[in-house]
């Protein structure tokens, strides 16, 4: 049963992690994306992160039922509000049968969650502030 | 008619504003959102080539909507969530 | 600073997890492999492992400096002993700057750990005791 | 030349012993101590034919060793760890 949320607080990696386990599951793949420094020569001492809340929240439930549906557990929660480093801003966690599968359908998810769910972040740079980042690719 | 448009990220800093009540020509498409806005802050130029319009918490691009359909207009900067 | 190891004890996740995070990371893919109720009509009750285990951590203190060199962090840890249903077999942590390259090292680390460590399944299934579990290959 | 042999898994099940002492033609490779192990408990040979050897805790396969450079030799049925 799939999980999503956009989330105030810090994640509890933890919890999140145990929701996904069940004895038809095998092979459990999370993402955890963090806060990071450096960014080739850009450095990083925090972010904000705001989102368009209920439509990012339907777009993860989407996203959730759509790989649910091939057979997985699948839970999405991504952090708004100030953020400072190695702090967690997306938890990304697929149980499957197998491992191939559970691999696949998590990258496809965090790939999917950076391209079309209304998320921004803005990133305190030591040189600026950049909305997005400074290079706002899949990275 | 007029209607609020919710705005977000870069474009509510731009305009300082979260939410802002425009003049949208009907039927109303990701242009005549974009084009209302536009026309009310020219400054937002840049930034809006790069949005996306969601009606009703969903992205549109060429569908049409009569004012009765649309029960929440938003204009989306390029996301950077993860 | 990579960690390896062969666990006696319950694998701690979120201690596992905590491990990796750094601030020059951006990006953690952990995969963990927990005991399955069924493999096709094959029910499995539960799981004995043994290891070699002296060579094992050699193995996979290979296979983690290897990665750690392209630019990680690497935790490895396999579990021995009695296991029951959905139990933590195996913790494989990946942190790394960029997640294109977290995901693909990970996914190489638990696949190459399959192939080549040495560690052994003993599988209690309803229907008998299975050396390797039902089907040997990669799942 | 006698060595201690280690076993492992459904080899060491197969025997009911977790080492074993064997003689072991030298110079010492992965064939030599299969023939050996087979020689001794022939029951073992379908498994054996599945078995990799380690000698000083690493994978060996048409290495020759003198027996002054074996400190450790094992017997590794197929691996199913994960």
């Amino acid at each position: 049963m799939h999980y999503v949320a956009i989330a105030a607080q810090p994640l509890d990696v933890n919890a999140l992690y145990e929701k996904l386990k069940a004895p038809q599951f095998g092979g459990i793949v999370t993402f955890i994306g963090t806060v990071r420094q450096w960014t080739d020569d850009v450095e990083t001492t925090s972010l904000d992160y705001t989102a368009y809340t209920e439509m990012a929240v339907k777009e993860l439930t989407k996203l959730a039922v759509e790989v649910e549906a091939k057979g997985a557990n699948v839970i999405i929660v991504h952090r708004v509000g100030h953020l400072e480093l190695t702090d967690e801003a997306v938890f990304v966690g697929v149980a499957a049968a197998h491992r191939g599968e559970a691999f696949k359908w998590c990258e496809y998810l965090i790939d999917t969650v950076k391209k079309q769910v209304p998320i921004w972040k803005k990133e305190y740079d030591t040189d600026k502030i950049r909305w997005g980042g400074p290079n706002d690719v899949q990275r | 008619m007029m209607f609020n448009v919710k705005l977000f990220a870069i474009l509510a800093e731009q305009i300082g504003r979260s939410e802002v009540e425009l003049s949208i020509a009907t039927p109303i498409t990701a242009a005549t959102v974009k084009a209302a806005l536009q026309a009310q802050f020219p400054q937002t130029a840049a930034v809006l080539a790069d949005c996306l319009v969601a009606i009703n918490q969903t992205f549109v691009s060429e569908e049409h909507f009569a004012p009765d359909e649309v029960s929440e207009i938003a204009l989306i900067p390029p996301v950077s969530g993860g």
